[in-house]
């Protein structure tokens, strides 16, 4: 695997958006050619190379390429956008859309991401070692179709509508989370090993929900059905269980309807 | 304006009856001429296809249901956005474009004409201002009357002549062009929750069928000699066995004879026919029956129909059958949009997903194509997808390749998941027919245009016509090797003539060209009895005033094209 | 001598009464009286004719000070700001009629600017829930033809749609409803005892910001499911009656307003909101509402929606549309510093947009097109007035339930004062010419 | 001395505030209409209000001056309400969930009396707030 690093060297004075920062774009490129890639500040077009100091040349593939993101990249929109293999290495913060659209690959960013965070994956991994933004993990505006596989881990806390219209896949939250999630979701599973705001679940049809801490105002639509012993996430313990959206539609899997589960731990 | 001789090209133009002779076509002055001068533009079509345009008779292209599938629906538009290019304002949208990208579209694949299927009449200003917003092509709307409050009330009574005066008045009102009807009483019945399933089945409070107003607006029609016969979405689409009640309805035109002084020969248009051609009893045992309605239309030479072929993609329903679009997201549970209109209509709108794994969606696919297979004479089925329905008509050109090739159908049917479903439910595995570009032409052009009563007009390369002249990049002295190279050719055409101007050049927009807005202006005797029923009704129960009801002014209908009826007699 | 015009279109909120009778001077300079409309549309009009108006553009100096330019210097202005511009954002559109809303979208697409309309403040949330989960609505005189269940939820047209009530939705006899207001039953949701909720049959005092809950309790009390004994402060066994009162009816409608979009869980309280509809027409017919605000904030989302795609948060910065409310919303944006100029139209974003928001606006360079001095004109570089738009020239507009309406001029505007197609229509042709475009 | 009070804020459209931003934003009628927070008696109580006290309302996103009055749509203890415009703008929160929505109804604000500060009028206070510089 060959490593690229880029290094915010003049930092943009609105926005960046550099969907090119992605091991797919820079696949067999060198590092002048991956200077040379578009990236847009507002309806300003430019090039990579305009802002990022860039070193090392990529691999023959995207699976062969690591990327090393250095600097201030706070103001830096689309990182690893619809990437399918390879790294991703963002040493510091980034903004939205991180990994937005990724099939496949792994992105770990050591401080924070905001908004829109793996919006619609379908494979892959990414760590967040600090906070993540709101709509982590959740469809585009108008889909159906939310994140369907792969697997988050974020280590601080995550905003508001944390896995919209999630499929499937998994979410784990060490830390804290907002109001509302996994919304409308069909499938997939969010673990919040912090506290939980309120609005949990509201209009799922499936899907698992685990709340290690505490839950502020649980949705009507949860009605508790029973206690049970799990192992979530390497923790054994014992969980409430409440089953919903009870004002929801549901499928009937052999005659049974099927519910979304939420496990508080006890 | 300019002269221009297109040389050497393979002409097919029914209106005249040429099969693919090498003939030059001129052009002066916005029509087809016999000679031009020798400073015309030489246009060199050798090796190639000319047709006139391409004439639309029913797509949901302009209007509230379109757009509010535009808005409910961002993500038909994600990643797929076109920047701004020379003179093309910047396009978006799959299923449902924007009406920049619908006019180029159209335009680019030759089109000269598209009717809007289903206007509702309270809206008539909105589908205006999207028409005028679509380039280059020209439109017509047709407003929606078979839930219409005013008609209910005159057909209960069987009074034609009141029936004829409203809709001579709302055509002018609205700027409309044809009669539409769509589930006649069942969105009516809609505004309860309810629905009319069959021809029989009684409107709530209005006591009356839907059999009586198909009836009452296809008299009403031919009482002021329209150029388009009454246009019908009947009851019952798309479930099972619905192909019974499209008989019932077909066989209401039986011995009606069309008259009219534009040619048209029908007196009743059945869109979407593949819509209305389902057997069997449920999802499990459903089966085409698009033998048993083509047979019924081969016979009866007073229906024209259109096909509506299934595309297998990803789309937008939209209709006015409002109950339609409600029981199909009980099926697929997507996002459901309805609106009901006061005193009119409403309309419905779903997305929904035509996916070869799926056989229904198979079934669907090949009685589309049965249709246009089984129907004898080019000259009354036309090519649709009832577009976005569906699917979206930049489709077109793949519809063609599946009629002109039997290989390309063979190859989707080894393609779906279920195709011994297909080909147990449906006779599409022993349909060899391969429709000629002759037959396409008159599928196309000539024939819709003539069910339009445009035929004077366009669809067709006669001097005296408008010169709508689209060239295709296929040779036909030459056999198509690959079938792919059909849909090629008709998706971006080498070039085409607008009215006269060039608006396409090796599938670019070259011109923004001249866009008119159809519209039927019938001249009607007074009747004071509906004038005052018409205020009437404005004041008690409409929710704005009659003053402000018509479509009127430059801003709505800049370049209208009206065409004149005399029903003084 | 004085004449009446009759069938005018109020031009203030998104109820868009249509049959209002102005009395202007034989001159048609002056407007001299207004019938049938409420007392802030009588005012809308009246405000027209003061004398203070201002009606020649002005730029704001270095000392803080206006100077009154002519109009092609401020057309000049503004073309020039916009060209250089990297991220314009183009906000407002709500009060002004569709044709100047079109020439407006062509400016955006040749500056490739952000474009937002007030929905970003107003019923934005809304857009988001209808493109989650569809919006099964009819046109107002519907409700006042066949509907038997009234509700407002997190809405008070008593002061915001003061006709509202009387023209559409509780007073009128209509074909189906003879009785009028004795053939419907009212319900009201609002954390306030507001004057709204006076008229109701049923007032539900909902705890502010649980609307989610109280939505979601009502769809489970729909299918008799268990319930805890209190959501969101109201007793279970109340939401179970009004769910049965809504289900009882013949045809129903959910009207609902700011206390839902502007509340927390916003976008998923319509989302639900919606959902509680659909469920409704398993038994019976319902449909729902939004009462749109401005007058014309209905037609801006339209017109956006047929030549972008989108209905309000256009991005096309890129030179094709994209949206996202969050990333390409009017006030994300201001509040990340992504905007580098600020061009306001028929709207007042510095009285209505939070202040963190205004303070950037103050900030980058800004041009405000209203007939009004405003907080908005009060923080801007150049202050274009114009006529007001449906009483000083016409125009089409779409009301709360999308039916358009075309405006009516009533009276000239002050002599020389143009009107905002005209002045975006200088705009235009002058950022053609900066831009090169065709 | 009195102690501030905490109470849950909302905005919205009254008619009066309706009918003073068609007469005209830089009026005083305008500061009539919306330079007020309309408070339950039991919060005035709480408060050690008078009505028609100046008070100053202060949020995580600002503070403003404004007259308190007693609830006109009452009773709604706890909640207090500033009619739509800058004077509860100044202080609603502007989070938007990233739905571009800020929440102008549901932000916790403090309450205070502050008898001898001005109301100021609208755009005054915007200018003042964005630290724009008049002639």
């Amino acid at each position: 695997m060959d490593t690229v690093t880029i290094t915010m060297k003049n930092a943009p004075a609105l926005y960046l958006e550099a969907d090119t920062i992605s091991p797919d774009a820079f696949a067999g490129k060198s590092a002048a050619q991956i200077a040379e890639l578009p990236v847009f500040e507002g309806n300003n077009p430019s090039t990579l190379g305009k802002y990022f100091e860039v070193t090392g040349n990529a691999g023959a593939t995207a699976a062969d390429t690591r990327i090393v993101v250095k600097g201030d990249v706070k103001r830096v929109k689309y990182i690893g956008f619809r990437m399918t293999a390879g790294e991703i290495v963002i040493e510091g913060s980034a903004d939205q859309y991180v990994g937005g659209w990724m099939k496949g690959g792994k992105i770990t960013v050591r401080g924070n991401v905001d908004a829109f965070a793996a919006t619609a994956m379908k494979g892959g991994e990414m760590v967040i070692e600090g906070n993540a933004g709101n709509y982590l993990g959740a469809a585009y505006r108008g889909d159906w179709r939310g994140m369907s596989g792969g697997k988050i881990l974020v280590k601080g806390n995550a905003g508001s509508d944390v896995g919209m219209y999630m499929l499937g896949g998994e979410i784990v939250i060490n830390g804290n989370c907002d109001v509302h999630v996994m919304t409308h979701a069909e499938g997939g599973r969010v673990i919040i090993r912090g506290n939980a705001a309120s609005k949990l679940g509201g209009q799922m049809v499936e899907g698992d929900i685990y709340v290690f801490g505490s839950i502020d105002v649980m949705m009507p639509g949860f009605k508790p059905v029973d206690e049970v012993e799990l192992t979530v996430d390497g923790t054994k313990a014992k969980f409430a269980h409440f089953i919903g959206d009870t004002g929801e539609r549901h499928k009937k899997k052999k005659g049974v309807v099927v519910y979304g589960n939420l496990y508080k731990k006890i | 304006m300019a002269e221009f001789i297109i040389k050497n090209g393979h002409v097919f133009d029914p209106v005249q009856g040429i099969k693919g002779d090498k003939k030059d076509i001129c052009i002066k002055d916005g029509k087809i001429v016999d000679k031009v001068s020798g400073s015309a533009k030489v246009i060199d079509a050798k090796d190639k296809t000319v047709m006139a345009g391409a004439v639309e008779i029913h797509a949901h292209v302009a209007g509230p249901k379109v757009n509010l599938g535009r808005i409910y629906r961002p993500e038909d538009k994600l990643f797929s956005c076109t920047p701004t290019k020379g003179i093309e304002r910047m396009g978006g949208g799959a299923s449902i474009p924007t009406t920049f990208k619908t006019g180029y579209e159209y335009a680019k694949m030759g089109f000269a004409v598209a009717m809007e299927a289903a206007m509702p009449p309270l809206f008539s200003r909105h589908v205006h201002e999207e028409i005028r917003d679509t380039p280059i092509i020209d439109e017509g709307a047709f407003p929606v009357f078979g839930n219409n409050w005013f008609v209910l009330e005159y057909l209960k009574n069987q009074e034609i002549e009141n029936t004829a005066a409203y809709c001579a008045w709302l055509l002018k009102v609205t700027k409309g062009y044809a009669i539409k009807v769509v589930n006649p009483g069942g969105t009516e019945a809609w505004g309860w929750g309810l629905n009319c399933l069959t021809v029989n089945d009684p409107v709530p409070y209005f006591d009356i069928t839907p059999a009586e107003i198909i009836k009452g607006l296809i008299e009403a029609n031919e009482y002021l000699g329209l150029p388009h016969s009454m246009h019908i979405h009947p009851n019952n689409l798309g479930n099972p066995g619905c192909y019974e009640t499209t008989l019932d309805t077909l066989k209401i035109a039986a011995g009606i004879k069309p008259k009219n002084k534009f040619g048209r020969e029908q007196v009743m248009h059945l869109t979407h026919t593949q819509f209305h051609s389902y057997g069997g009893t449920n999802w499990g045992d459903f089966e085409s029956k698009a033998k048993e309605v083509t047979d019924f239309v081969n016979k009866n030479k007073n229906i024209t129909i259109d096909t509506g072929n299934v595309t297998l993609d990803e789309t937008t329903t939209m209709t006015a059958d409002g109950p339609f679009e409600h029981h199909l997201t009980g099926l697929n549970h997507l996002k459901w949009a309805n609106c009901d209109v006061e005193l009119e209509t409403a309309a419905g709108v779903v997305p929904y997903i035509y996916s070869p794994s799926i056989s229904v969606c198979a079934i669907q696919w090949a009685i589309g194509l049965e249709i246009a297979l089984m129907m004898k004479d080019p000259m009354r089925c036309y090519v649709t997808t009832d577009h976005p329905n569906a699917g979206p008509f930049t489709r077109y050109p793949r519809v063609y390749k599946w009629l002109m090739s039997e290989k390309a159908r063979k190859a989707q049917i080894e393609a779906f998941k279920h195709k011994d479903k297909v080909l147990s439910q449906t006779a599409i595995g022993t349909l060899d027919r391969e429709i000629s570009l002759y037959e396409l032409a008159q599928m196309t052009r000539a024939g819709p245009a003539k069910s339009l009563g445009l035929a004077a007009m366009c669809g067709g390369l006669k001097p005296g016509m408008d010169a709508d002249v689209a060239i295709y990049n296929i040779n036909p002295d030459k056999p198509i090797a690959n079938p792919d190279d059909i849909e090629k050719a008709f998706s971006r055409c080498a070039a085409f003539f607008k009215s006269g101007v060039q608006v396409v050049s090796n599938g670019e927009i070259v011109n923004n060209g001249n866009k008119r807005t159809l519209w039927v202006n019938v001249k009607a005797k007074e009747n004071p009895q509906v004038m005052r029923d018409i205020n009437e009704k404005f004041v008690k129960y409409y929710s704005m005033t009659q003053a402000n009801y018509e479509a009127l002014g430059h801003h709505f209908v800049p370049n209208p094209y009206a065409i004149e009826v005399d029903a003084t007699n | 001598m004085t004449k009446t015009i009759t069938d005018v279109i109020c031009p203030f909120c998104g109820t868009l009464c249509d049959d209002i009778e102005v009395t202007v001077s034989d001159d048609g300079k002056k407007l001299l009286e207004v019938a049938n409309a409420c007392v802030i549309g009588t005012e809308k009009f009246l405000h027209s004719q003061s004398t203070d108006r201002v009606t020649k553009p002005r730029i704001r100096q270095e000392d803080g000070s206006w100077k009154t330019i002519s109009y092609e210097e401020a057309a000049d202005y503004t073309a020039k700001a916009l060209a250089k511009a990297k991220k314009p954002l183009m906000y407002g559109w709500s009060s002004t009629n569709c044709e100047a809303q079109s020439v407006g979208n062509e400016i955006a697409e040749i500056a490739k600017a952000c474009c937002d309309n007030t929905a970003a403040v107003c019923h934005g949330t809304t857009l988001i829930a209808v493109q989650d989960i569809g919006l099964p609505t009819c046109t107002l005189g519907e409700i006042k033809n066949r509907a038997d269940r009234i509700i407002f939820w997190g809405c008070n047209p008593a002061h915001a749609h003061p006709r509202h009530m009387s023209r559409y939705s509780i007073f009128p006899r209509g074909f189906f409803t003879g009785k009028g207001q004795m053939s419907r039953k009212m319900i009201v949701v609002d954390p306030r005892c507001t004057d709204t909720a006076r008229m109701a049959d049923v007032h539900l005092q909902v705890e502010q910001g649980r609307d989610y809950e109280l939505l979601n309790a009502l769809r489970v009390a729909f299918k008799g499911e268990w319930l805890p004994d209190v959501v969101a402060g109201i007793p279970a066994e109340k939401i179970r009656e009004a769910a049965d009162l809504m289900k009882s009816g013949r045809f129903g409608i959910i009207f609902f307003g700011m206390g839902v979009t502007q509340s927390l869980s916003k976008n998923h309280n319509i989302d639900i909101a919606i959902a509680v509809t659909k469920d409704l027409n398993e038994y019976t017919k319902f449909s729902i509402m939004p009462m749109r605000g401005h007058y014309n904030v209905t037609g801006s989302g339209e017109v956006f929606a047929w030549q972008f795609g989108f209905p309000y948060s256009v991005d096309l910065t890129r030179g094709f549309a994209r949206y996202n409310p969050g990333d390409s919303s009017s006030i994300d944006l201001l509040k990340r510093g992504e905007v580098d100029m600020m061009f306001t139209i028929g709207s007042d974003p510095g009285a209505h947009f939070p202040i963190s928001a205004v303070r950037a606006i103050a900030k980058v360079d800004s041009v405000c097109i209203d007939p009004h001095i405003t907080p908005t004109s009060g923080v801007s570089k150049l202050h274009v007035p114009v006529a007001f738009n449906g009483v000083e020239c016409g125009g089409n507009c779409y009301r709360m339930d999308n039916v358009p309406i075309d405006c009516r001029k009533v009276v000239e505007p002050p002599e020389g004062m143009m009107t905002d197609l005209d002045f975006l229509t200088m705009v235009c042709t002058r950022l053609k010419k900066l831009k090169g475009a065709a | 001395m009195a102690q501030p009070i905490t109470v849950n804020l909302i905005s919205g459209r009254t008619i009066q505030q309706g009918v003073a931003i068609e007469s005209g934003k830089e009026k005083p009628s305008y500061r009539t209409a919306c330079g007020i927070i309309e408070m339950d008696p039991s919060d005035l109580k709480r408060l050690g209000a008078w009505k028609n006290t100046n008070v100053k309302v202060t949020s995580d996103y600002g503070s403003v001056v404004v007259k308190a009055v007693e609830a006109t749509q009452g009773p709604h203890p706890g909640v207090a309400f500033i009619p739509m415009g800058p004077w509860a703008n100044s202080v609603v929160s502007d989070n938007t969930y990233s739905t571009g929505m800020p929440t102008f109804k549901g932000t916790p604000v403090k309450i205070e009396i502050a008898i001898n500060e001005p109301v100021l009028l609208g755009v005054e206070l915007v200018q003042r707030q964005c630290g724009v510089k008049v002639g």
